[in-house]
């Protein structure tokens, strides 16, 4: 337990990053930085009005979801929450589909229906990003346990914050997949807030992870500033549900760069403290790694151009799209 | 053709569902090796393992959503509430999750999954085992709704809700599943979802109820046609989508119209089907629409006073002769 | 009198109230640091310190009963709920605890609580957030019901609230925290609950509505008038207990009724509504009721469609026109 | 964790006995009789369609109850299951009040809206009996918050069975309790069945109080068999929560003698397990010890004596009562 003035955070600086090699780390920076710059892009379009409602920004905490996906294959399903535009960048769904979508368009990936919380996506077995705090806890147990009724093989990873910790929806979805041995990995992205709530007013315990003693569950705890560090733990975790049909929950210590949402300033934390985990950016570093472990100039340019062209693409494909036109057709299916 | 109980009906839908199609399975409290908290689930472990009938830790909220993951990746859960009174720890659910799943993945993930246990006042149970909610999941676009009053109905609806692409709320009638109704045996007579039921014809009155108030019209009905009252007798059974056009035709043939629900009146789910009479039938009414329901209190535990608080046969007879103007 | 906004007017009542009794908290997420979700709590932390002023983590459930336990030994908690759709993971918890408690203990603990928070569709939000679950609350006994469309409705109504020995759920209207309305200064300018209000008269026709769709009434009445239509349009305000004789009077006087509401339709609150003013003035009505409620679906998250599901005036124009048979 | 062949319970045979003296031991040993008494008589009157519903019974589980709220003081409050008619007695409630509402009379402490699972009673601070599993740990907690918001130095007992360890509503009781520090001691009865269900069915890892780790919050376990230990081992837990305004999460191992409602013939137990466990029975291992420790013969016929003419009056009363006639008058608070 701690208090408001213990160190919160148990940081390794400077990160002692895991073996790779360019060909492992080249397409997990990629995605990286397309999701950062996708990220900045729909800022941008939401300051100038073209997206509406709530949208919850994910700079800062790439390395969690493009980490964790690259651990699965692709007929694994991923779960997330309404902080899932990574998520489902990484699961493979592409750019031009959740931008267009965040703008409300027909070509959105759920036809400008869902909008930035609910990005769903079958094609890349993409279950979803859902709004109601923990609701989608059992969401994710109920693939796995359908992986386990069929004995697919498949794996499920459910991302969640550590703010979802405290609810019930949560409680019994890890109740359940223990019980059950369900083939999932439960991942919670402890940025240290919820909303405005730091860690230390919202959790008696601040290791989320513990929570798997009580279920006889495997767990582990690191935190999110290496990618591959994170492709590598969740890989055991996925490899373990994969063989052994048994859950993990698994808790990444990261940081969001924004606020909670575009509407929250965030003047609940420091400058100092931002400042502190943005010289940490996991996307900088792993750009600093790809270098130092041999990536050709050249290649990055050409990588970062590619990146730029992509999400320049998807904005200009959702600002040309049509806008949706159809709320009447998935309601009930006929 | 054979006589056969509610729970039985039930237990036959489930069965012959499940050895046609190996993605249903059954999961809830008890539902295994106890074979249901009500028996409804009888001996469907013994056939088909643990593995498709699944007895589930006291988790509503937990399997709901279980049920609803796996429906979309294409399993058809059917998920059993002890009652329908503990859905309420799992209807963000029903209500966040299975009604709108569809909608929010722009029809790519449909959920065949069907929510059915006992649900209405049971006997003595006191309040917060006694209540009728079916209003609450009617309310939801995204749901179908199913109450059920007579075993041909149960088993029909069932299949029909198991077979169906989207979830359905299915509430079984708890005092009814002893009640027994001529079956046809086989497995193909389907009943579809969103068709009433007129289950006495008569001129002079039309009775609107579901579940275990339409036994009570029926009785009322009876003692009506003693004093030359004819009561058609409408039965809901699918609350939603509802077919207003059975409804409407009746009542426009009688210009008289009672509702009779088992649960609280304010905002109920007969306060819709009154709306829905009153707009379509206005000018061939001759009465007001009256309502019977439960008194609008939570339900007491005493005999006595359970029995004041709900509809009785008198209080239906009652306000069909208050719509008869003859008190 | 002062113009303020139903923001200020609801933060001011639970000041005032907090000033005067030491036994009302207010509990929920974001409610003390961050000053609340939509800042309604704005400054309370300050003034009465994080004793009284408790920031909640995500367990809705857990301190809704928490506040229904300090309610039973005597505090008067004001649960926050973010918005009101978090509420559904809560339910059980005021359904079942809430408001049987006073009956289950045989009038021994009643249960001063106030869960308070915005409902209705926001802007955007899509189908998880964007919904009206009044109807949900309305059909409880036990429980009284508010939603104020005005800053003096506010803050009079949630003051009545806080004074209240039973459980009220104070549903705001998500969209109007920043309208304004005259307000008498000082604290004591109670509003009763359970009394509808006359918003504007007029003898043509009566529009019923309640929260934001007050507003819009407000706004079709004005047009109307232009064409010399004279809407009255009554402000349901108190939805549990409903005051069915001011409905009643109004619709008796114009012989016509059009409700308003921005839910979903099938047993939405408005079905109630018309079914009490049928019953009450179906010899005065000269056309059927007519209700304008959101389109049958989830909300949509692209503005285009949102503002094509959810009343807009036109649509309130237009239903008025039908009831007088001008279309 | 562990699998249905194995041992599912810890328990010492014969009793380590905790140090007591006849004074002590005397009220509590009459408190378990009356329940046992009561309970016996109720059966009886549901057998005789005297009372309706539900009915579930506490035979064999009395020394939890009796033992824990004999840790107690007047002031405290103590929530409780459906399951709860001893512990409305061991905090006060006299027989005649809970017989009368097993009748569904005028008389009975609530009269006769609640009947055997709403037990309810303002002057003992008895906060009730609940009927949806896991709904009342939050109530519990609630109460504790009022005594820390008032500082009025009362505990909360708060009962559960372990079958409510898998719901949400427990899990958020938890996790409040235990961040805000809440002065109650959450006490799970683990009668080792969930109506039909056996541990291994419901729960990952049997031991319920192991919750309490991933929380930081006070343990305890220990099996419920002399009714001296649970009043010591809850009585250090009501300590802590008077003193430092800690919760503690307790299991206590017990064993229910009848079927989870009287309508439930518990058939899913073999007649050798249930044996065994009447042969440790906690009534009468306390009336042995009772008679070890010096307690005069002629003593404890007199008290078995009073407590037979108790439950008979108690019976009489219920049985002469009116009925209930008002189902109106506590709806609304005017
Ligand atoms: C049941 C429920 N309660 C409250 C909210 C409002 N809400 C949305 S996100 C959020 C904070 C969640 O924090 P955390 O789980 O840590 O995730 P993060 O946003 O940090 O990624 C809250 C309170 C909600 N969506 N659902
Ligand atoms: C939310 C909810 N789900 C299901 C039930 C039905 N039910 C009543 S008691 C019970 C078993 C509870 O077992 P446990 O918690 O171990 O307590 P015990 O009965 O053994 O004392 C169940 C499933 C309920 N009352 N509430
Ligand atoms: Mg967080
Ligand atoms: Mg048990």
């Amino acid at each position: 337990m701690s208090t408001p003035d213990s160190k919160r955070i148990e940081q390794e600086d400077p990160v002692e990053y895991v073996e790779t090699t360019t060909d492992e780390l080249a397409p997990l920076y990629r995605q990286m930085l397309a999701i950062r710059r996708m990220e900045e892009a729909s800022a941008k379009a939401y300051s100038q009005g073209k997206i509406g409602g709530f949208l919850h920004l994910i700079i800062g905490q790439e390395a969690v979801c493009v980490g964790a996906t690259a651990a699965l294959k692709p007929e694994d399903y991923v779960v997330a929450t309404y902080r899932e535009h990574g998520h489902a960048y990484a699961k493979g769904v592409a750019a031009r589909g959740i931008m267009a979508e965040l703008y409300g368009k027909k070509t959105g990936c759920v036809k400008g229906l869902g909008g930035s919380m609910h990005i769903f996506d079958k094609a890349t077995n993409f279950l979803g990003g859902y709004g109601i705090v923990g609701g989608h806890v059992p969401i994710g147990a109920g693939a796995a346990f359908a992986s386990k009724y069929r004995g697919d093989g498949r794996v499920t990873l459910c991302f969640f914050g550590e703010g979802a910790s405290t609810i019930g929806g949560f409680a019994e979805g890890l109740a359940l997949a223990a019980l059950w041995k369900l083939p999932i990995v439960l991942i919670c992205e402890n940025n240290q807030y919820s909303m405005g709530t730091p860690l230390y007013r919202s959790l008696a315990v601040e290791d989320v992870s513990l929570r798997a003693l009580g279920h006889g569950m495997a767990r582990d705890r690191f935190d999110g500033d290496d990618v591959v560090k994170v492709k590598r733990r969740i890989g055991e975790a996925v490899e373990r549900a994969r063989t052994s049909g048994e859950p993990t929950l698994v808790e990444v210590v990261t940081y969001r760069f924004r606020g909670h949402s575009m509407s929250d300033p965030g003047l609940y934390r420091t400058k100092d403290e931002v400042e502190e985990w943005k010289r940490r950016d996991p996307l900088n570093r792993c750009r600093q790694r790809l270098i130092d472990i041999g990536f050709a100039d050249a290649d990055l340019e050409a990588l970062e151009a590619d990146v730029k062209a992509e999400i320049e693409d998807a904005v200009k494909f959702a600002e040309d799209s049509p806008p949706a036109d159809d709320y009447k057709s998935y309601v009930v299916k006929e | 053709m054979a006589v056969i109980s509610y729970r039985e009906a039930l237990n036959q839908a489930m069965k012959e569902e499940m050895d046609r199609d190996a993605n249903v399975f059954i999961m809830g409290e008890e539902v295994g090796h106890y074979n249901g908290a009500y028996k409804v689930t009888q001996g469907l472990l013994q056939r088909f393992s643990e593995r498709r009938i699944v007895d589930a830790p006291i988790a509503e909220m937990g399997f709901t959503g279980i049920g609803i993951g796996a429906a979309m990746v294409g399993l058809r859960p059917i998920i059993e509430f002890m009652t329908f009174n503990f859905s309420l720890v799992a209807i963000d659910q029903i209500v966040n999750n299975a009604a709108k799943i569809f909608q929010m993945s722009g029809g790519q993930y449909n959920i065949p999954i069907v929510f059915r246990g006992p649900g209405g006042p049971a006997v003595q149970v006191g309040s917060q085992h006694s209540q009728s909610l079916e209003s609450y999941y009617a309310h939801v676009p995204g749901l179908k709704v199913v109450m059920p009053s007579t075993a041909l109905d149960a088993k029909g609806l069932l299949k029909s809700a198991i077979r169906d692409d989207n979830p359905v709320v299915f509430i079984e009638g708890e005092t009814l599943y002893n009640t027994t109704w001529e079956v046809p045996e086989g497995d193909d007579e389907l009943i579809p979802i969103g068709l009433a039921d007129v289950k006495r014809a008569g001129s002079d009155i039309t009775l609107i109820a579901w579940s275990k108030m339409v036994w009570t019209c029926l009785e009322a009905a009876k003692q009506l046609a003693e004093e030359g009252i004819e009561a058609e007798v409408v039965d809901v059974r699918t609350l939603r989508p509802l077919d207003v056009e059975t409804l409407a035709t009746s009542v426009k043939k009688t210009g008289r119209c009672v509702i009779v629900e088992v649960g609280w009146p304010v905002a109920g789910y007969g306060a819709e089907v009154a709306y829905q009479m009153q707009k379509h039938c206005m000018d061939m009414l001759d009465a007001p629409i009256e309502r019977v329901t439960s008194d609008d209190v939570p339900m007491p535990y005493a005999k006595n006073l359970e029995d004041e608080v709900q509809p009785q046969v008198k209080d239906v007879i009652e306000a069909v002769k208050r719509a008869l103007y003859l008190i």
